[in-house]
């Protein structure tokens, strides 16, 4: 049965698990119970929008009952929540990484205090990233990007270490400003069209021809979204943050959180309400170019391996900008498919570095070595996921960065099809430095006595690894036609091409 | 208008005295007469439940500001600037400025005359369909709930954070990390 | 300073604060019941409220206002508020719809008794904001202990 | 004066903010950068709001009628609400980092934090 009244428990199932949570915190295992059956839910809640609705079906339902009323020309007075195609992808994304992380931090959080914290947090984010996905309200965006931004803040700063509390600091300085330009540019728009409901802001835009305010909150959007996301000007935090949060927090902000907060919201806007203008369209491809570029030459340098996956997550949500940027229908279903693929291999090699940090207890890849002797199930899995970002060819990485690669030549936008080329090959090499001083190679010395992880860990890694090799069936027609299609139609069909 | 002017001044000075000044007290009184301004201005616009939360909520901020700074010794050691933020935040002034002048004349409404394409709704229907003789509370309370929601759980989040960084320590013990 | 977190301020100050304190806090309770009549709500006064208890903890002392209410009081009022918000929303699921206003109408517009639910939310919000918010104060108070143990 | 000079003067006070948060070492002043940004853009908010001769968005028995074409535009007010309130838990968390990198370092300069590099 489906029932689009069911919508606001995406928000409302892990909010109350949050807060249970701290309600019940001197249990010591009901907040851990309660982080994954509130991220399973969720996970099969968006299941079964997906299995057992008419693919591309589109359902919208208003907070409160107020809807649109004949008295404002059929207006929306109130918050309406909008679930479709995109939406859909991207909650069935966010939440399956979001269980498979949860399942994992039950074992890898027992080195840290303050559990049920933990969980909350997370769940507190997890309800925030989902509230951004389902809503169809500019400043019901806003505050649930907030609530997103704020407990990942805090979680970056988990460990209360010197370098977590400065790298959290920094993130929480840029994510400040980046909501408040945010707000900024959500008020300009409500002065100018006087509603925050996407769908009739479309309305009021479209006929118009843009003056030069919707120009002042394009540049006010892409700076605060950029910054959430984390392009190539705006990326100073990301390299600090990422890393210093636990590993599975660095999975998450890394796979899902960059991604809901910042990729979703600037295709979500400017495709859906603006209709994609050229000018928003050279500006991604540049961006997307320079941060493609930038961070994957940053990453070859890297020793520590978190680190290096954080520059590599910049550089490859340069590729996600640039599917967006070319703007063709292969061109957005390339970028949500790297999008896919990107969520699914980066964290999981974001947990698999984790489970070394939680065996060998280090992270600098100096010190590691021949480390699938000894933990054959995070080496194996490291390597899926290592082979699918460096896109070797059976892996899913290949295929969503060949379909952009083919996009862009297509869009006869020769110049960047090459520079995506080209940092695909650097991609490999870093990728190759990762499995080669870490898993490959003599097992160091000092070593020798380590152990694989506990089994709730190695589950987590398995299943993404399996997303990994699998992934490339979503462009199977009949899978593609369920999930992946009806999101570019969302995007496509609304806007400019 | 004039007060509107004058207060607009005052606040304008008091923030630029908090950012300047070296004492960092005397900055952080700087921003609560900036609050306070804020909330008469809020006043003035006949928004008086904001003007009341505004109060409030300023009284708190300075008493935690407060907390934070007083005590210490280098309240009154002065810090400069960052050469390259600095200029940084100059080209990004001169320009958020040069554009806004330019660009209010272009798809703002002039102040004064608010577009209310749809919260005309509001005062019409709110005693009706919520029973709420104040309109603001009907709009937070009733026909945008859910952000009112969202705004408690943000208010939960920052309570849980504060927890959070506040623990003396995050790892459990032998297994610190090496700068502690 | 800690022998101020001790047994608090003068003695001018805690006559002060004894004569005014309850007067506050009964214009917060009032802020918050009068929510949807008169301006205010449930977050300026659970703001208030917190900030009665605030002047009670610096006037008093930490054993004065912990003796009223603690930490950990704080954290499970907190919840309960949030918790009691999330479900008024939820019930209006039984009717349909997340956030129906399912008690309207149920009084003359302008009584205490009105607005359906939207008293019972101001009380929920006053809860959680003014348990938050002290929660809070008395978190970043107790870190003064920090700066001893710097290394 | 122009019909624009109150947004004027209110952008001017968002870019003192942001000057602040970009400028400062001292990281009590970034907060307090923050801070007056926020107010700059609750203000906007507010203004946006405001109609000429009109009168607050609250029905009262006692002084007489009020009509409700006359009223200010209650919406934005409600987001101002929600604002502030999200404005506070901002700087409540922002201060009590701050707390702790005193502690962990015994100064409140950024560019003296460095352990972080790349």
């Amino acid at each position: 049965m489906i029932n689009e009244g069911m919508i606001p428990l995406f928000v409302a199932v892990p909010l109350a698990g949050a807060f249970l949570a701290a309600l019940f915190k001197r249990l010591g295992w009901i907040p851990d119970l309660l982080g994954v059956l509130a991220s399973l839910f969720s996970f099969c809640l968006s299941l079964h929008f997906i299995l057992d609705t008419a693919p591309g079906a589109s359902f919208a339902v208003n907070v409160g009952g107020w809807g649109s009323f004949p008295e404002v020309m059929g207006k929306v007075v109130g918050i309406r929540l909008v679930l479709d195609g995109f939406t859909v992808f991207m909650l069935a994304i966010v939440n399956f990484v979001a269980l498979w992380v949860s399942i994992y931090a039950v074992g890898y959080m027992k080195r840290y205090t303050g559990r049920w914290q933990f969980y909350t947090l997370f769940l507190l984010m997890l309800a925030g990233m989902n509230g951004v996905l389902i809503t169809g309200d500019m400043f019901n965006m806003y505050v649930f990007i907030e609530i997103a931004s704020i407990a990942s803040y805090a979680l970056v700063a988990f460990g209360v270490g010197k370098r977590e509390l400065e790298a959290s600091f920094k993130y929480a300085v840029m994510g400040g400003m980046a909501s408040l330009l945010i707000l900024l540019a959500v008020v300009f728009l409500y002065a100018s069209t006087g509603t925050l409901n996407m769908g009739d802001m479309r309305e009021i835009l479209s006929g118009t021809h843009y003056s030069g305010l919707v120009y002042l909150v394009f540049g006010l959007l892409l700076t605060g979204f950029g910054l959430k996301a984390a392009l190539v000007p705006f990326h100073a935090w990301l390299p600090d943050a990422h890393p210093s949060a636990p590993a599975p927090i660095s999975a998450m902000l890394s796979g899902v959180l960059i991604k809901a907060l910042g990729v979703y919201t600037i295709a979500r806007i400017f495709f859906d309400v603006f209709g994609f203008p050229h000018q928003v369209s050279i500006i991604l491809l540049v961006l997307a170019a320079i941060s493609m570029g930038v961070g994957a030459l940053v990453a070859l340098r890297q020793w520590d391996m978190k680190r290096l996956l954080a520059y590599s997550s910049i550089s490859q949500v340069g590729y996600i900008m640039l599917g967006f940027g070319i703007g063709t229908p292969l061109g957005v279903m390339g970028a949500l498919f790297h999008l896919f693929n990107h969520s699914m291999f980066k964290s999981l090699l974001f947990l698999a570095s984790g489970a070394v940090e939680y065996s060998t207890g280090t992270r600098n890849m100096k010190e590691m070595g021949g480390l699938n002797r000894k933990m054959p199930v995070t080496g194996g899995t490291a390597l899926a996921g290592a082979m699918s970002l460096a896109g070797i060819p059976p892996f899913a990485g290949f295929w969503s960065k060949l379909v952009i690669i083919v996009a862009a030549v297509q869009a006869h936008h020769m110049k960047l099809a090459a520079w995506a080329a080209l940092m695909s090959i650097i991609t490999i090499v870093y990728v190759f430095r990762i499995t080669r001083y870490a898993f490959l190679g003599e097992l160091k010395e000092k070593l020798a006595g380590i152990k694989e992880v506990p089994l709730l860990m190695r589950v987590s890694l398995i299943i993404l690894a399996l997303a990994c090799i699998l992934g490339g069936l979503v462009l199977l027609p009949q899978v593609r036609k369920m999930f992946l299609s009806p999101a570019v139609r969302v995007l496509i069909g609304m806007g400019g091409v | 208008m004039i007060e509107l002017y004058v207060l607009l001044g005052l606040m304008i000075a008091g923030a630029v005295i908090a950012v300047e000044v070296k004492n960092l007290l005397s900055a952080v009184v700087a921003v609560g007469v900036v609050g306070l301004g804020l909330s008469v201005v809020f006043l003035l616009l006949k928004a008086p439940d904001v003007a009341l939360t505004q109060l409030v909520v300023e009284i708190a901020a300075v008493i935690l500001l407060i907390r934070a700074t007083l005590h210490r010794d280098i309240a009154s050691k002065f810090l400069g600037n960052r050469p390259f933020g600095a200029f940084v935040a100059f080209i990004f002034l001169v320009l958020t400025t040069y554009a806004g002048v330019l660009i209010f004349k272009s798809g703002m409404p002039p102040f004064g005359e608010p577009l209310m394409a749809v919260s005309r709704f509001y005062p019409l229907n709110a005693l009706e369909g919520t029973g709420a003789m104040n309109v603001v509370t009907s709009v937070i309370l009733d026909y945008r709930a859910y952000d009112t929601l969202g705004e408690a759980t943000v208010l939960f989040t920052a309570v849980v954070g504060v927890l959070t960084v506040m623990r003396k320590m995050g790892r459990k013990k032998d297994l610190q990390e090496n700068d502690e | 300073m800690s022998k101020e977190r001790e047994r608090g301020m003068s003695v001018i100050v805690k006559t002060v604060t004894r004569l005014t304190v309850g007067l506050i806090l009964l214009y917060g309770v009032y802020v918050v019941l009068h929510g949807h009549i008169t301006p205010g709500g449930g977050f300026a006064g659970g703001v208030i409220i917190a900030l009665s208890f605030i002047n009670l903890d610096l006037a008093f002392g930490k054993r004065v206002s912990s003796g009223i209410l603690s930490k950990e009081g704080t954290g499970v009022i907190e919840a309960m508020g949030a918790l009691l918000f999330l479900a008024l929303a939820l019930i209006g699921m039984k009717y349909g719809i997340f956030f129906k206003n399912f008690m309207h109408p149920d009084g003359e517009p302008g009584e205490l008794v009105s607005a359906g639910i939207i008293p019972l939310e101001n009380i929920a919000i006053a809860l959680k904001v003014g348990a938050g918010l002290f929660g809070i104060f008395l978190t970043l108070i107790a870190a003064q202990k920090f700066e001893a143990e710097k290394k | 004066m122009n019909a624009y000079m109150p947004y004027v003067l209110c952008l001017v006070l968002f870019c003192i903010g942001i000057f602040a948060i970009l400028s400062k070492k001292n990281i009590i002043k970034i907060i307090l950068g923050i801070i007056i940004a926020e107010y700059a853009v609750n203000l906007f908010l507010v203004m946006v709001a405001y109609k000429a001769g009109g009168r607050a968005a609250i029905f009262s028995p006692n002084r007489g009628e009020i009509l409700p074409e006359v009223m200010v535009d209650p919406l934005p007010h409600a987001l101002v609400l929600t604002s502030i309130v999200i404005g506070l838990a901002t700087t409540a968390f922002m201060i009590a980092l701050a707390i702790r990198l005193y502690g962990k370092y015994g100064t409140f300069d950024i560019t003296r934090m460095r352990e972080l590099r790349g």
